[in-house]
């Protein structure tokens, strides 16, 4: 199930005109505040009519300009997490939880509903009126909604932003169930990378009502043009890796094209594929192989270019094996071990230094 | 028409209420009688209302209804008369002689509460009245109309005018007021209170109102309230 | 005075009671039709709707009784069709109901209008996500949220029926049992000497009622307000 | 029939606006008050209070007047203080305004009250926080915010007051000039036999008056729901 | 100017039983979604009246339940921006922002609200409604709106939730110069450690509407305690350093009381001590003293204690000088090492690896 959009549509303030292709899996929409991301979000929810365009899910046309076609929102059945909440006032936060299921063919699933409500910790807000709620827990409660409303497309905006992370690291699994067991695409829009590295196949970087970088997350990421865009900080690459074992002191062995690593938390089965997310910045780099480091993830690279941006920093892109990533290291530091490309050296990735939220199973990711 | 075991429904100018009831007490006969303003059960009786019985207050109005042929014509009668007196505030001074002066000296800058001059019976014939004695002109401008005659009554009673024109009736029953003259009835139009059947309502129990109705026992009762009957002295 | 009440008063009361209660319930679904659409749509001719909702309020009573009665009475073209479908509204309860009805219906109109205009159109729009097409909308989201307005308009258009009389009695008359309500009752009382007393007895009820009216509906508010969580602390 | 209306309609319908104006203008202050009250503060009696204030709409118009007579004549005990004032309200147009503002009250005041029950609370407490005082807070974010609920009950008010009939000539007559509205004119000639032609024109005059009233209106709703974000997209 | 709140309420649901003293400086309150920090904040500001308890900013009592007193929210004078918003709908922007202004001394202050709406990005708003703003921009006006009404104290209820890191980076020096120069303190709730440990002086850990961990950052961060409390990827230390120079490549270099680090992007004044935030996972263990390494932050240090948990991670509280932090490793690296109290080793700090965000001028940042 595929989602295509293309559309062009005038703000006083603002021009949007955005097309982008979303596969199965999650895509998420990343740009500064004011880009246009709830704009074009709200557009494929049926919610704004753009100028122009066309909007289409799997074979079904959900507008198009041109042949004056614009499905209603009913029709869409497509969930949407608002930034707003938008919680019914007038219904406790169980009727809320339920409202789609009425209209959802094959209506409620209890056990499902039950699931839902003791991962996000709602089973003792269930009687309780939206008005009373936390900023959190009302986000709790809109996400428990949409998702029980069985959609064919879930748009989710920012739906984590008032949630901490031991909250998002037990949700997360559940959303990647949601896209790979029951094949519901995905498109999240968030500010956080960490979250957007963790979930998203496709990766669409807005920025004034443009789309400036699109593609496969990996790709983006570890392009260096990405770096100015998602923030020196964030800035990174996605590896596949394979699970080779997992030992049982917690750790598992993963192995990558150019070498191994030791990782904790992984949770997906020997055998499977997942994807580490490396952030330029957690990554050190030594001429010589190190020794009696607290570290075993030492990979020997091959360098393939240095970036120079402004400031002290340099942005060198590695090569280990078929993997391309990126370390974020001081000018000085460049200069001092004479880093050309077609050198080779050794990257040194902290284990603990990959995020646990990091590590996406590709799929079969049994919750934790 | 109504079946003869039904009540006879009677449509009454609501300044008959006391003493109609009062002359339909005792007479055995089924009635419900509607009270209202003469020109809206005129209207009412000509889109059909379930009337049989009509007695209004005002002559043009029973014209009106006899020339589109809304009532019987054989069965029209002249019911009931009443005269016009002019009353004060408990405790006034009688008027003598009634002219323009002697009316605005009592008036002084206070109002004379009337019926509406061109639309309530009471009025009218007050209009009539102070046209037939010149002061028409003068009193004009320090008029106070009212949709209805008791209305007028309450303004005097309440001390709001220190004269009002009102019917004999009216004032008779009011203790607040006191008929400070009495309006010579040859200046204005007979006070009549026209009686009639409801065209198609010709049967027994109406009839038997009507008849009722002109006995001496209820005309006791309207002289009672204060009414004439017609052609006695008033 | 005592309130004990004669058999004619307590048929005013409940008539009143009757009409009002069907005055309300057959405006107040016209009325929620008329307020959505004056609040949520935008066509040409809507300022002309919407000074049509407000007539019965701008014309003097007697004029929208007048005009009931020329279109719903026996001969009036709306009453011709109805009367042939066995419905007769002239001088009957119904036709009672059916003006109290109209004349509240611009109250209860601004009432829920006002309501629906304060609904969150984000909340209809999450509703529409979710899959609830425009009724199952309406049905679920805007009509609990708007519970205020449609208590206030009932409130509102109670009490206007309770106290409506210019229309009524030139529409239906003011016959006992039948079209006689409390105010028409009043009115009676008060187009005779001595009536008084007796107009207060009624006053006085629909006073009580009225009272038990709007404290049943403020209790009802308070409920309604915590239900759809006006009420919430800041 | 023609529209060349005569002195008196003129004068009849410029008395009209200029009453139904002052009677806005003077109950709308004490209108917000009340529904300010009513709609924020919880206090025994509040239903009683709530009940009061539906009064003229339960009571018949005629006793409403009558009561205004009582309280505000030259000899009710408000008025005697207004009096010593320099304060007339009997038999003057000021006094019409006063009775079709109080006839107007209560819908004004729920009008107005159902609008500052929409009001989120969390905005004023937002309010509160940047250092706004209970005044000021009020002036500046229920105010406005509630712009739409005073703007219907503005219409609302001027509607009502642009056809009461009832209350208005009980309490002040029909004075030509002074008291007589367009609604007082009408009746007088809705009573006259063949008096429909110049009391349709006179209706017409009114409906117009309405239409333009509520046109404006709408064009103002339309203005204030943009500028207080009500129209703002989904 | 010190704030002292000890309050206690019931909620159905919730006991919140709160104790905690607020010195000059920021103090963030951090907790899991439904602890009660919006409540609390909200009995500061006046808009919750607490079943008992006492409040008092210095020597102004807010609210003392025993005495009966209960300032009203319009005469406190304290700042707050909303976790929802709730700017007014019929104000224009601008409108919005001098709002708090007209009831403030001194009024308006035009240049300070020039800088404001610039450092925001709101030139482009003022004249527009808030409903048709997006989710960022009506934080942001928000923000703008407290700020303005020059408060003698700011609450902060996430503020920052809805905006970019680009956006937070543009921010944080603003923040920090209303709080040393203009000298508001500040009341912050955030799920964000890295704002936390940025901006706080101080942090209330809450739970359950519970205090659950307080005191100054550095010592609440580097307690092995914090550890579950705040996640692992966040836990971590704050070492105060004196900023020694700033080189020409844009490196300044620290002096801590253990040793010298290299950082880029420190805008503190020469002779000034700043904070550095060291995560925890952003720390490798070294027995040897590493060579041609692309970092030059490696201080030698003495094993103080190991602190075991669940899972393959190992705690290693270490001090460098008088400087106390955490390293966390895996259990396997662990042994390997033989590390042990006592032990001395060589911590290797990823020069980028620690957040630019993470480094908190003391004084006279000048906003970048
Ligand atoms: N009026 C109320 N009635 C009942 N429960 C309430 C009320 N107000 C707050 N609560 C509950 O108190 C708890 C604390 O709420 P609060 O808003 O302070 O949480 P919070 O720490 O700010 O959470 P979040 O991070 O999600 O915003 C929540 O469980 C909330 O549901
Ligand atoms: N109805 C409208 N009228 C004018 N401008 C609008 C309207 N709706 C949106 N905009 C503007 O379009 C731009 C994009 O808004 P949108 O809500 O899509 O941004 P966003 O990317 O979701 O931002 P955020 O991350 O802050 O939520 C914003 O500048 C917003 O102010
Ligand atoms: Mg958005
Ligand atoms: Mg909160």
């Amino acid at each position: 199930m595929s989602l295509s959009v293309e559309i062009g549509h005038r703000f006083p303030g603002l021009d949007l005109d955005v097309a982008f292709e979303a596969g199965a899996g999650v895509t998420a929409l990343f740009g500064p505040s004011g880009a246009g991301k709830s704009s074009v979000v709200n557009a494929i929810a049926g919610l704004l009519r753009p100028d122009a365009g066309r909007i289409a899910l799997a074979d079904t046309v959900l507008f198009d300009a041109a042949q004056g076609v614009h499905l209603p929102a009913a029709r869409r059945r497509i969930g949407y997490v608002f930034q707003d909440g938008r919680l019914f006032p007038h219904m406790r936060v169980g009727a809320n939880i339920e409202y789609g299921a009425r209209f959802a063919p094959g209506g409620l699933d209890r056990a499902e509903m039950k699931r839902v409500v003791a991962l996000l910790g709602l089973e003792a807000l269930l009687v309780r009126r939206p008005g009373t709620l936390s900023g959190g827990e009302k986000q709790r409660v809109a996400l428990a909604r949409a998702w029980l409303s069985r959609p064919r497309l879930l748009l989710m905006d920012e739906p984590l932003a008032a949630l901490d992370e031991p909250r998002k690291d037990e949700i997360f699994p559940y959303l990647e169930r949601l896209r790979d067991v029951a094949q519901v695409p995905i498109v999240y829009v968030s500010h956080n990378l960490a979250e957007v590295a963790r979930l998203a196949d496709d990766l669409v970087v807005m920025q004034r009502g443009q789309v400036v970088l699109s593609g496969r997350a990996e790709a983006v990421l570890s392009d260096p043009k990405a770096l100015p865009l998602v923030g020196i900080r964030e800035a990174g690459a996605i590896l596949p890796a394979h699970v080779a074992e997992h030992g049982t002191d917690g750790l598992s062995r993963l192995t990558l094209s150019g070498g191994e690593l030791l990782l904790p938390g992984v949770v997906a089965p020997e055998g499977s594929t997942i994807r580490l997310r490396v952030l330029a910045q957690d990554v050190l780099l030594s001429k010589a192989a190190p020794e009696g480091l607290s570290s075993h993830n030492v990979l020997p690279v091959v360098v393939l270019a240095l970036h120079r941006g402004m400031g002290p920093g340099v942005a060198v892109q590695l090569r280990a094996g078929e993997d391309v990533f990126l370390a974020r290291i001081t000018q000085r530091a460049a200069t001092e071990m004479g880093l050309e490309p077609g050198m080779t050296c050794f990257a040194i990735l902290n284990a603990t230094a990959i995020p646990r939220g990091s590590i996406g199973g590709a799929a079969g990711v049994s919750p934790g | 028409a109504a079946r003869s075991d039904a009540p006879v429904t009677i449509f009454a100018a609501a300044s008959l209420r006391g003493a109609l009831e009062a002359a339909l007490d005792g007479s055995g006969i089924d009635v419900r009688v509607s009270y209202g303003g003469s020109g809206t059960m005129a209207r009412q009786l000509a889109q059909g209302a379930p009337a049989e019985v009509v007695i209004l207050a005002n002559v043009a109005w029973m014209d009106w209804l006899e020339e589109n042929g809304h009532i019987a014509v054989s069965t029209r009668t002249d019911l009931l008369g009443n005269r016009l007196v002019l009353v004060g505030p408990r405790g006034a001074a009688d008027l003598g002689e009634l002219n323009a002066d002697t009316l605005r000296e009592r008036l002084d800058a206070g109002r004379l509460a009337v019926g509406h001059t061109e639309a309530v019976p009471a009025g009218i014939y007050a209009r009539e009245w102070m046209q037939a004695g010149g002061f028409w002109d003068a009193l004009r401008p320090q008029l106070a109309e009212t949709d209805n005659v008791r209305a007028a009554l309450a303004l005097v009673s309440r001390g709001e005018a220190p004269l009002g024109v009102v019917y004999a009736s009216d004032a008779q029953a009011d203790p607040g007021v006191r008929v400070l003259a009495r309006i010579d009835p040859d200046l204005h139009t007979p006070i009549v209170y026209p009686m009639a059947l409801v065209t198609g309502a010709d049967n027994d129990g109406a009839r038997a109102v009507l008849e009722h109705l002109v006995s001496k026992r209820a005309g006791d009762a309207f002289v009672a309230h204060g009414f004439s009957r017609v052609g006695d002295a008033p | 005075m005592t309130l004990g009440l004669g058999e004619a008063e307590w048929a005013a009361l409940t008539l009143s009671l009757k009409v009002s209660a069907w005055a309300v319930a057959i405006s107040l679904p016209p009325a929620v039709a008329v307020a959505w659409v004056l609040a949520r749509k935008r066509f040409p001719g809507k300022a002309l709707l919407s000074a049509m909702v407000h007539l019965p309020l701008v014309l003097p009573p007697v004029v929208t009784g007048y005009l009931l009665l020329l279109t719903f009475g026996t001969n009036g073209f709306v009453g011709r069709v109805l009367a042939d479908w066995g419905i007769v509204l002239a001088f009957r309860w119904t036709g009672a109901a059916l003006a109290a009805g109209i004349m509240g219906f611009p109250l209860m109109v601004r009432a829920i209008r006002l309501a629906i205009e304060a609904v969150d159109p984000k909340l209809e729009a999450a509703a529409e996500t979710l899959g609830a097409g425009r009724a199952a909308r309406f049905r679920t989201v805007t009509l609990p949220l708007i519970a205020p307005g449609i208590l206030a308009g009932v409130v509102l258009g109670f009490a206007k029926a309770m106290g409506e009389f210019g229309a009524t009695i030139t529409f239906v008359a003011n016959i006992p049992g039948e079209t006689q309500t409390l105010p028409s009752a009043v009115y009676a009382f008060l187009q005779v000497p001595g009536g008084e007393a007796a107009a207060i007895r009624l006053v006085v009820l629909a006073i009580v009622v009225a009272l038990g009216a709007v404290l049943v509906s403020e209790w009802l508010a308070r409920r309604v307000a915590r239900r759809i969580g006006q009420e919430a602390p800041r």
